[in-house]
């Protein structure tokens, strides 16, 4: 794979100066899925579903395309996935699906301290309203999930673990494949947060044997405004909707109505039509240059980019040894706010804050962080421009007496 | 209108306005299967009887356009005491020729080859076939496969 | 207003030859739409809120910028805009959360047999689960909602009204100040479906005076997957979220959350960033076109059609008196279905089937209708072509023995 | 580098190692607001006590970048025996300059002048106005406003 030629993909590479290392927060997008909206708009912009003309078949067969292919890109079947506004209302409808009607006082949902707000948060206000436990599993030193530590948190009454696949934060990726193992052989559910996997590396949702996974649209080279569900069809045939209306119904009656199948009991209304045509054209682009690829690309870079800030005094690193494109860092003594306005002015884009995570820098002990992620655009010379703007920075911030 | 009279053949608007074989029948030994179409609100249901491989009654009932409703009457017509073989090679025969893909048996689809002018309307295709896959849901279960 | 003019600004109208008579399913995009959402996506698409870095910050401008204009355009306080995934999505969410906050067993809601189903179903689920009565509002013999019969139905159980302001079969406006001020004085709230109205007509939420009022972009010249739920700020002040997440937070506890106050309390996750700059744009072409001038032009379309449909024999009109653009009629004797592929035919794009309003089919006890919408991109010619469409429809009908 | 230099003034840089008037009282006498960015984690709370007009004492505390931090210093510093009407004109003025707006008082502003640079930074606006903009809303508190 070729990174400086990938770069041409995107028209803000091609007519800015820009060294975006930002892709965790989200990714950027390439013409062809731009391409591929502006043809549904152009073309047939009609809702789907509905209509019986011709025009309004064909964006129903565009629509439900999508879905096939962003179904086989995970492994999934058709039915399985469900579209929402994003991960985080993916991994909310989880908790007020499933978790609304099967969890009871004195369950145990077991979460870690590396989940992101949209997927703690849902499961934490879950256990507040049903008098259940949130049991936070133990990290290791380096702030990993093991599955041992998970071992020594599983009960009785575990019904479901919460776990994110990749940290946003640290970019570790959690060893799944035996905990959904050892889930599974105690009749534990699963929802795992593939945010910042299913963009960066090949996912299996079969092999992985989860029952519930969720990501967004807008952090894998697709549009805004969508996000997948996946859930297995045996839960999703027994699960209530949460939301009714329009197009999930077969018939309507005054005082009670008939749900349809899987996926569409779960969406009602105008799906994002536009969106999901735009996702499948991103996973096309995706697969076409290789997940496998992609993540061995991003892993060299972030490795790269961590010898180099292993150079420069006065900088410490969270996650040495990143699982992904994911760097953790903060200059000693300088408020990462402080110093993203010099990487700025560098025109690199990076993250500072708290990431959306919380317990994660709770964890680290810091109040904030600064977060450099690489993706498939990012090349050898940005990290060799982003480290030069660490040194130079970590000198400006020593002269003007930080 | 060329393509419209194509598509509103004699054969069809007849089995429409006589259909044969209507009207459900309350006996266990029939299989029932209702589908619907959800974008229009098309709703039929087919009920067959099997006897030693053979499909020895059909009966049909529900609402719909004029394809729908009348390809619930022919159906039942054609696939009336064949095999449960034959029935099932008619079936994926005539939803080949309504996908404009290459099929057989011609002249063995009798009534059923006036369906031939829905391939132009793609957006007509789930009417012309409702029926046939509801009929198709029925002689799967009678043969015990695993049915949705 | 030169609708002649204004089709220009539509490339498929410009490239094809089409009669698009359903916008009440979802209207077409005007180019400037579509410019608006690729300027997002060429030159600064990255994530809001989150950065702080210049991109970011130039991207979460225009993202609450086009909040700002699309509350001024509702006359809404900024704070009073909530961005979901459609109008479905918004009216789910009044009845999961402020009905489940604030209903109990026994409490009635009133609502009628005009709800779209996104507006009936979240109601008759909620009525459902906390054993509250779902009570219907007497239709007119025309099919209206009267202030009259709405006094009749109101008790002291009465909490809510859960009303369209304009039917998307019938097309019948709701007289809802008259109705609104009738709530206040019981202290009864107000929950509007305005996905019909807020594309076609000036709302103003203020005059109004209701609690909550949802629409849709997608049939207003915006894009797919964005819509807006209004609801006055003492009441978002005082609800608790459905979704809890990123974004939508101050603080994240391992137990316990600080939410943001509103509106972003109730948006977690990345918000529909892209669609929320081309809805505003939308908004604004359709301001400088102006909603009474649209208005006045749909109901002038719908009445010469009207007129046209009444000198056809062998055609049913449903609505005669329509307030708007919609008008909804049968071949006597032909499934609408059958009908619609003759207008395919024409390139005539109508609407055929229940248009998830069901009870409004029960009410006028057929199975199934035709709905013709016009809207600011149709003209006169497209009127006569519908009609014309319609004669040689029926000619067509009577002769193959319907 | 001259524009980073422009923002990080010395003045600024020293009210960040050496905040004045920091750390909160419990006392009644004076009214408190708790201010955030939500998109960086700013946090800062000022306390200010008025007496007769007169803003008498202002406290502050909180975690942020130096821009936010100092500049509750700062203001801390420059608004102390100001009266209401001088202090709300001054965080006008303040907020003008940060806007890159035409603003009055120049000398006035005094060491808060140091914060000029960051109009050429819109990313930090909002941390060069949080303390500010907490500091007014106790002022709006302490004259019976309404307060958000
Ligand atoms: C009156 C009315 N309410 C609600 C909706 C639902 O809007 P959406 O499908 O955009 O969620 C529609 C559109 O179909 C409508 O016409
Ligand atoms: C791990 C993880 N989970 C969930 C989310 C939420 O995704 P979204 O903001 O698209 O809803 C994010 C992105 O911020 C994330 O990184």
């Amino acid at each position: 794979m070729d990174a400086h030629a990938l770069k041409n993909d995107f028209t803000v590479l091609r007519n800015q100066t820009l060294t975006y290392l930002d892709t965790a927060a989200s990714s950027l997008k390439p013409d062809v899925v731009l391409e591929a909206m502006n043809a549904y708009y152009h073309n047939n912009p009609v809702n789907v579903h509905r209509g019986v003309y011709e025009m309004s078949h064909v964006a129903t067969k565009h629509y439900e395309q999508a879905r096939r292919d962003i179904a086989n890109f995970i492994n999934a079947d058709f039915e399985e996935v469900v579209f929402t506004r994003g991960a985080s209302s993916a991994l909310n409808l989880v908790a007020l699906t499933w978790g609304e009607q099967n969890l009871q006082a004195g369950d145990e949902i077991v979460t870690s301290m590396l989940e992101h707000h949209s997927h703690l948060l849902p499961w934490q206000q879950l256990a507040k309203r049903k008098k259940a436990s949130l049991v936070y599993v133990p990290l290791n030193a380096e702030g990993r999930i093991t599955e041992a530590a998970l071992k020594k948190v599983i009960t009785k009454r575990t019904k479901i673990l919460t776990l994110t696949y990749v940290s946003n934060t640290l970019g570790y990726k959690t060893p799944l494949e035996p905990i959904i193992k050892i889930a599974k052989a105690h009749g534990i559910k699963t929802s795992i947060d593939a945010a910042q996997a299913v963009p960066h590396t090949p996912v299996d949702v079969k092999k992985l044997d989860c029952d519930f996974l969720a990501f967004s649209g807008h952090k894998m080279c697709g549009p805004s405004g969508i996000g997948v569900l996946y859930a297995k069809r045996e839960l999703l045939d027994k699960l209530d909707p949460l939301e009714y209306g329009g197009d999930m119904n077969d018939r309507v009656g005054l005082y009670d109505v008939e749900v349809k199948r899987p996926p569409y009991k779960f969406e009602t209304g105008t799906p994002p039509i536009a969106e999901a045509i735009g996702l499948a054209r991103a996973v096309q682009y995706l697969s076409k240059i290789g997940l496998e690829k992609i993540a061995n690309h991003e892993h060299h870079l972030a490795t790269l980019a961590i010898a180099g800030l292993q150079s420069i005094e006065g900088v410490t690193i969270y996650n040495p040894t990143t699982d992904t494109g994911i760097v953790n860092f903060n200059f000693d003594g300088v408020h990462p706010h402080d110093a993203v306005t010099v990487f700025d002015e560098a025109s690199v884009a990076l993250r500072a804050g708290h990431h959306c995570a919380q317990l994660v820098l709770k964890f680290l002990e810091v109040s904030a962080t600064l977060r450099a992620s690489f993706y498939l655009y990012n090349t050898e010379e940005d990290v060799q421009h982003f480290i030069k703007t660490v040194a130079s920075a970590r000198r400006f911030f020593t002269k003007v007496g930080f | 209108m060329q393509k419209m009279e194509h598509l509103y053949r004699q054969i069809i608007m007849d089995h429409y306005k006589n259909p044969r074989h209507k009207g459900l029948k309350d006996d266990s030994s029939f299989v029932t299967h209702r589908h619907k179409n959800p974008s229009c609100g098309d709703d039929i249901t087919i009920q067959s009887r099997v006897e030693n491989g053979i499909v020895k009654e059909i009966r049909h009932d529900g609402t719909g356009c004029s394809i729908c409703c009348s390809s619930a009457s022919v159906v039942a017509d054609l696939l009336t005491n064949k095999t449960v073989d034959e029935a099932r090679s008619l079936i994926h025969n005539y939803i080949k020729m309504i996908a404009d893909q290459p099929f057989e048996q011609e002249d063995a689809l009798e009534d059923a080859l006036a369906y031939e002018g829905v391939k132009q309307f793609p957006a007509r295709i789930k009417c012309a076939t409702i029926a046939w896959k509801a009929l198709e849901a029925t002689l799967d279960e009678e043969e015990g496969e695993t049915v949705e």
